[in-house]
């Protein structure tokens, strides 16, 4: 019995909790539980969950990318300046950072997978290439609808509105980046659980020699999972382009840490103990609702810091205090 | 290369014609002081300076502009200037300033420093003959010139305009942060200003200085959806500009095209902004950044020259706001002094002797 | 020891288990995988805290809850899984001088002049020349346990705890092991000895405890005992270790081998394998057998020679390679290569034929869990479910999934090394069965192995590998122990 | 021969590498390779040295603190405060903030080695919590001498003197922070090479359970390790306030990357491939004299990024493939 109880508030703490926060809200304010208000927070979590998601994919291969915020920064400023500099077509201007993103993934997964640095190390050096090269690039300046360059001349192109869209526009009355970010972490969670390269990405993150040795081509799985992680960075610094309509300088920065907190929160759920897509977007969720209904009770955004870190403590104890139990 | 070339030209020289120069007020400034070839000389020693510009943090368009207006002030006296930014880490600014010292740049020019930080490194630049002046951050030493933007003035232009749009009452949202200096100053005319309009109550305040926009944008449309019907919230007031684009942005996509938001510090982007009218931003209250980048040059000069400066300029701050602007084209902070009163174009602290140095290189 | 008991999350361990070892006497504790032998030794000597009884020297009782505790009553352990005793970036002197090190006695400091003489004086008394500045992670197993025994003799130890210390070392090392053992008996020091090797426990021990289930189920005097009983004892049932040798027929070649080699591991190895043949390639430990496997399965690269299955040329960049031409290796140490700890049954025993699972890459569900249940059955996997973690399976059961895995993949050459290692006669059985069922099936089987009984038994054709080599081919029946040791260890002595 | 060559710039190539750059740097500025601007040097990175070898401390027992930025954050705020609102004597200044890091570290342990939070996770929730206490406790706003608090009234006290001696101070024409500087250094570097203590801690690191069953209290080990990268954080507060005379918020939060990033170069000195002391001391002297050698050369602040990160990208690399290639 008690074992019991132990075991379902093991697997479904974390839900519950976040059901808890939600009814709390909800009773607090009567804005709170309302479609726009849920369809707000989903929307401004679009950009963190699909960082998040990167991270959770390295993370699966037992690596870890630190690089994915000065991605978020470098695709930032792409978008931008591929509108507002050089007048590009809508394509090009979501394909590139796209390719831009896998290819600081391919970086990673080359200093990680052929010349084997540790991937903490590894991505933290990418790190800070990637950010000195998305300020160099810019030299330094946002980027903004005809901005005036330094010799004094004006850029030439504005934001596009259907590029704004992505970021700011609805379908059938839900905001389109919520849409695509119900695809993403849907299509991830499939991937994962479901198709065979899922399942070796996960069995390679288990135990990557026994991978190996079971026929599993673990280098080209892990390079995958570099690249996918930094083609979803990518995809969140297009949306966040989209979102605030300019492309800001080291927007990217303060991800990092959120998202790496959204996937660790997702190590709680279901009682997984290890990173999985539906933990890191509920963590995503946690994190929305939080900075949401604190704002609406008023409280400081310094309070926010202790909760949100709290919550993480909250909710990993619960899950590792009873993986560890089950150990022994 | 850089640094031994003027080295030796600089300390003689400038004491020589320091004690020349008698006035201290900005614009006036001595004109003749000898023969018209000591007065080329004059010129051609300040000519080809190594200049470094100390800042604190490089992010954002108003750190972009500032820049560049310091960078061209600087190329036209034909000087060559090293930025060098810190990041926003105060003992990394420190130690830059006792690196600039060691390198024996002929000038150091001080961004949004802190004088508890940086108040021994100041000493050691004087020590070493090597003047300095500051912008945003009041240093207490003596000699040094500190350049200010009146911050508590920005924010009472800005309040003020809020409180008459608004007819004394309302409910406004409040975007600041504490932590910085400026920040600090614009809060306590904030203060002022709500015991002034009692009837004017806040009905929330956030921010935070990590990812600005982003994070104003995500709290402000939660406090749309917690003040749902039109009307309730009257105002946005944003103390740096990166809270009141978030701000407008979500204001704008939420179409509650009711609230005004009023911010402080002006950009090109921000201008952008103010003219869309879509947009509810509508004003704004500033000071040129590359116009104090340009008289902060001008005043570091003055003192390589061996001028004696005031102690403190204080720059006025110019409100912006959209009718006051024109409807069929996009100005820039460039232009802007075409449509607004006092703003760019200073020539404080430009002299006869500088405006000759100015020639002297552009007939180069 | 007495009434001693522990239970793993509900599953029961050890029960009533009295266990008494007297000064001067070698103690041997036998028992079937997961009869508990390694736990009762590692409650005596503070790695786990026992649930219930007591443990006592000289009559008087001890609290043992920490390896501190156990070292400060003279209790000394070498545990079974010597890599978890070692440093690896640590020297050889540290290693050796490690409990020294770790205890809170003496003094703050660090003499490192002192640290390695000591160090290279217990290695002198145990007959090795290892240098002690050595990093202890590019030593060889053999040397890796003898580091550990090393680390026994600087101790002033009562009793001492060896805990199949014969696995990894060559009969020559293993005698002089006996000989370290005998002078420590001579000192007076009791000898707990688990092995799973019985000629050699039959011929060191004083007395002989075995252990089935968690209890202790006999315990004699050494003398007198036959091996009969021994078996009969762990298994609760009379036992013959017999090799059921199932006739295959033997067809074409399927595996060529050619001139392979790498570095000084591998010399220049010929091997030819038909269908349904089964070849045991048998050599002392460290003779190359691991590395030939590795080499022929792709998982190291060669500096030389080729592999053809079927007349054509394997690519050997990467064990998928491999996997694709139709070449499967099970590999010696299961826990780290074979199997995944964390993943279920079910997903250990599917990912190998994933392809033929999926269609458009979506793996099906029920074809999933069907081929599991299949092979469970097939292999007598002992699992309460297949969604069990593989890493609660006992050894042998794990050892199962290691090689169902690559039951249903079409693959043509199966390579087993050392399968039998540290796994029970039952389970021992049960896969000499599949391996002969394999065979029947047309598939050809390399068997690399150090048990030279297991190789007699079993194959069709046996090469003695020696220092890298194939020294010498028997044909079935051909070879005896004592042929196949002469010529395992003879290249060696050529060389010395 | 041609091994020898590879072993040797495996083991010594870092070091060779800030040689060349020393010189480069030399021949290129005169001002350079002078007594006072090396001094300058090592000031610069004596905060970031003592932050790095709490960070060291941590890794050394294969654990990682992530919450030393915001140590740093919370014990200058602290150190201020005490001075400026409290007028505290200068003991108490000091005191209190060893205490404070001593009792972060104690909370990290706690969550690790009791509950069993995998290091990243808890020190992450730490960091945010830590983050978050110190914003509240001075309500976001920066501490500086005779600050006006939001009521209009003014703090009472000022910086006292002797402790900006700390910061800022000289001993026989040494930087003060400098000594301390060596002093840790020297004083780590034999902690863990020649005392009992420290030989445990890099057993435990190496290997825990070895260390376990040899009788090494693993748990107190880790216990104090954390302890002490918290107080090594809280030195690095301390000296943070006596060298920019006020209370920063947020000081600490750039610091976690740059000392980690000053870490991990270290891993390449003598070809370790793990943390060490030492290294980690050559990382930091790499950083700040690349920061000083390259506003030298007038290059733009944010090319440094790329060029820091190469630099690490270039010391990894040799390190791993050597010791990669040793392995297999
Ligand atoms: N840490 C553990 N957690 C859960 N179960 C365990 C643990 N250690 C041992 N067991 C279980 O306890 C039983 C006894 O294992 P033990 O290792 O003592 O066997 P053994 O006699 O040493 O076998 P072997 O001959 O394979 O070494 C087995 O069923 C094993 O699965
Ligand atoms: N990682 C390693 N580093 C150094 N030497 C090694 C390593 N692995 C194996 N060796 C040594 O290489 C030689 C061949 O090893 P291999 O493992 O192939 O032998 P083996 O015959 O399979 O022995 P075993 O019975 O231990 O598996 C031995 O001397 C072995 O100790
Ligand atoms: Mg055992
Ligand atoms: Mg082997």
């Amino acid at each position: 019995m008690n074992h019991k109880i132990s075991q379902f508030s093991f697997k479904y703490g974390a839900l519950i909790f976040i059901a808890l926060v939600l009814v709390f809200f909800s009773l607090y304010n009567e804005y709170f539980f309302t479609y726009s208000n849920l369809m707000d927070i989903l929307r401004s979590i679009s950009i963190l969950t699909f960082v998040a998601i990167g991270v959770t994919i390295s993370l699966t291969v037992d690596g870890f990318d630190l690089s994915v915020g000065s991605t978020v920064s470098l695709t930032t400023v792409t978008t931008a300046t591929m509108m507002i500099w050089y007048q590009m077509p809508l394509v090009l201007v979501i394909v590139v950072p796209l390719v831009i993103g896998a290819l600081v993934g391919l970086l990673n997964a080359f200093l990680i997978v052929k010349v084997r640095i540790p991937d903490l190390l590894a991505t933290l050096a990418v790190m800070y290439i990637v950010s000195g090269i998305h300020k160099t690039y810019t030299k330094g300046y946002s980027v903004y609808n005809n901005m005036q360059f330094q010799d004094g001349t004006k850029a030439p192109g504005v934001m596009n509105p259907h590029f704004l869209w992505i970021g700011q526009g609805k379908l059938l009355g839900v905001p389109f980046p919520v849409i695509l970010m119900i695809v993403a972490v849907i299509g991830a969670h499939i991937f994962f659980k479901y198709t065979r390269q899922g399942r070796q990405t996960t069995m390679t993150g288990g135990n990557e020699e026994a991978a190996r040795l079971s026929g599993v081509r673990v280098k080209r799985i892990r390079t995958w999972a570099y690249v996918a992680s930094g083609v979803f960075a990518a995809i969140g610094g297009i949306l966040y382009t989209a979102r605030v309509g300019s492309g800001q300088i080291d927007a990217g920065a303060p991800m990092l840490m959120d998202s790496v907190a959204a996937v660790f929160v997702g190590y709680s759920v279901f009682g997984a103990g290890r990173p999985n897509i539906i933990g890191t977007f509920v963590g995503a969720v946690l994190t929305g609702v939080l900075i949401n209904g604190l704002t609406m009770l008023h409280v400081q955004y310094y309070t926010t810091d202790i909760i949100k870190g709290a919550v993480l403590v909250l909710a990993l104890a619960v899950t590792f205090i009873h993986l560890s139990r089950k150990k022994t | 290369a850089c640094g031994n070339k003027n080295d030796g030209a600089n300390g003689g020289n400038a004491s020589a014609s320091g004690s020349a120069s008698p006035s201290s007020s900005a614009a006036s400034s001595p004109t003749a002081s000898g023969s018209s070839a000591a007065a080329s000389d004059d010129v051609a020693s300040l000519k080809g300076k190594n200049i470094a510009l100390l800042m604190r943090l490089n992010t954002g368009t108003f750190s972009a502009q500032y820049v560049d207006g310091v960078k061209k002030q600087i190329e036209k006296f034909g000087g060559k200037v090293t930025v060098i930014t810190a990041d926003d880490k105060l003992d990394v600014m420190a130690s830059n300033l006792d690196a600039a010292v060691t390198q024996h740049y002929d000038g150091i020019l001080l961004d949004h420093g802190d004088d508890g930080a940086l108040s021994t490194g100041v000493q050691k630049a004087l020590a070493a003959n090597i003047p300095v002046v500051a912008f945003d951050s009041n240093i207490s030493a003596a000699g040094v010139t500190n350049i200010a933007q009146n911050d508590q003035k920005m924010a009472e232009q800005t309040l003020e305009a809020l409180a008459s749009d608004a007819g004394g009452k309302g409910n406004i949202v409040k975007i600041w942060v504490a932590g910085f200096p400026p920040m600090e100053s614009r809060q306590i005319a904030y203060k002022a200003f709500q015991e002034k309009y009692p009837d004017i109550k806040e009905i929330a305040a956030f921010g935070t200085a990590d990812g600005p926009q982003l994070d104003a944008q995500t709290k402000m449309e939660a406090i749309l959806k917690q003040y749902p019907e039109k009307g309730s919230i009257t105002a946005v007031w944003a103390a740096w500009d990166e809270f009141a684009k978030g701000a407008a942005n979500a204001i704008k996509q939420a179409g509650r095209d009711e609230i005004k938001v009023y911010g402080i510090d002006l950009s090109d982007e921000d201008l952008g902004m103010i003219q869309d009218t879509t947009s509810p931003w509508v004003a704004s209250a500033a000071v040129d950044p590359a116009s104090i980048g340009q008289v902060q040059v001008r005043y570091l000069y003055q003192k390589i020259h061996g001028d004696t400066t005031p102690a403190t300029v204080e720059l006025d701050s110019v409100y912006v706001n959209r009718d006051s602007l024109p409807a069929d084209k996009k100005v820039t902070t460039a232009d802007l002094s075409q449509y607004v009163k006092g703003w760019g174009a200073s020539d404080e602290g430009s002299t006869d002797y500088l405006t000759a140095l100015e020639q002297a290189v552009a007939g180069q | 020891m007495a009434g001693i008991g522990k239970s793993f999350s509900g599953v029961r361990a050890l029960q009533g288990v009295d266990f008494t070892v007297a000064g001067g006497e070698v103690h041997a504790l036998l028992g079937a995988n997961g009869a508990g032998k390694s736990t009762l030794m590692k409650i005596l000597s503070g790695a786990y805290e026992t649930d219930e009884g007591e443990i006592r020297i000289n009559g008087e009782r001890l609290d043992i809850r920490s390896p501190s505790d156990a070292k400060r009553a003279g209790i000394h352990c070498v545990y079974q899984e010597v890599d978890t005793s070692l440093i690896a970036h640590l020297s050889v002197a540290e290693n050796i001088m490690l409990d020294r090190l770790a205890s809170p006695k003496g003094s703050a400091w660090l003499r490192w002049g002192n640290l390695h003489r000591e160090a290279g004086e217990a290695l002198a008394r145990v007959g090795s020349r290892i240098p002690t500045r050595k990093r202890a992670d590019e030593l060889t197993l053999a040397e890796k346990q003898i580091v550990l025994l090393a680390r026994l003799l600087v101790e002033e130890a009562k009793f001492v705890i060896l805990d199949e210390p014969t696995a990894p070392l060559s009969l020559e090392e293993a005698e002089r092991l006996f000989g370290i053992m005998n002078g420590l008996k001579k000192a007076g020091i009791g000898i707990v000895f688990i092995s799973h090797r019985l000629p050699e426990v039959t011929r060191v021990s004083d007395r002989i405890t075995v252990m089935r289930d968690g209890r202790v189920v006999l315990s004699e005097p050494a003398a007198g005992m036959q091996a009969g009983d021994i078996v009969r004892a762990m298994l609760g049932r009379s036992f013959e270790e017999e090799f059921p040798k199932t006739d295959a027929p033997i067809g074409d070649t399927l595996l060529e081998v050619k001139g392979l080699t790498a570095g000084h591991r591998v010399k220049g190895v010929d091997l030819t394998v038909r269908e349904g043949e089964v070849v045991a390639v048998v050599g002392l430990v460290g003779a190359g057998k691991t590395e030939l496997s590795r080499l022929l399965f792709g998982a190291d690269p060669a500096d030389q020679g080729e592999v053809a299955l079927e007349g054509r040329k394997v690519a050997s960049a990467a064990p998928a390679d491999a996997v694709r031409s139709g070449i499967v290796l099970v590999p010696e140490e299961r826990r780290k290569e074979g199997i995944f700890v964390g993943s279920s049954v079910l997903h250990n025993l599917s990912l190998p034929i994933l392809k033929s699972l999926a269609r458009f890459s979506f793996i099906s569900g029920p074809g999933e869990r069907r081929h599991a249940e299949d092979m469970i059955g097939r292999l007598g996997i002992k699992t309460p479910s297949p969604g069990q973690l593989t890493g609660f399976l006992s050894g042998g059961n794990q050892q199962k999934v290691a090689i169902g895995k690559w039951m249903s993949t079409d693959a043509k050459v199966f390579l087993f090394d050392e399968p039998t290692k540290g796994v029970d006669v039952g389970a021992k059985r049960d896969i000499f069965r599949i391996i002969g069922e394999l065979a029947r099936q047309g598939k050809g089987i390399v068997y690399l192995t150090c048990e030279f009984a297991e190789a007699l038994g079993l194959a069709d054709r046996i090469l003695v590998m020696c220092d890298g080599r194939i020294v010498k081919q028997f044909a079935r029946g051909e070879a005896t122990q004592e042929d196949l040791l002469l010529y395992a260890s003879a290249g060696r002595e050529d060389l010395k």
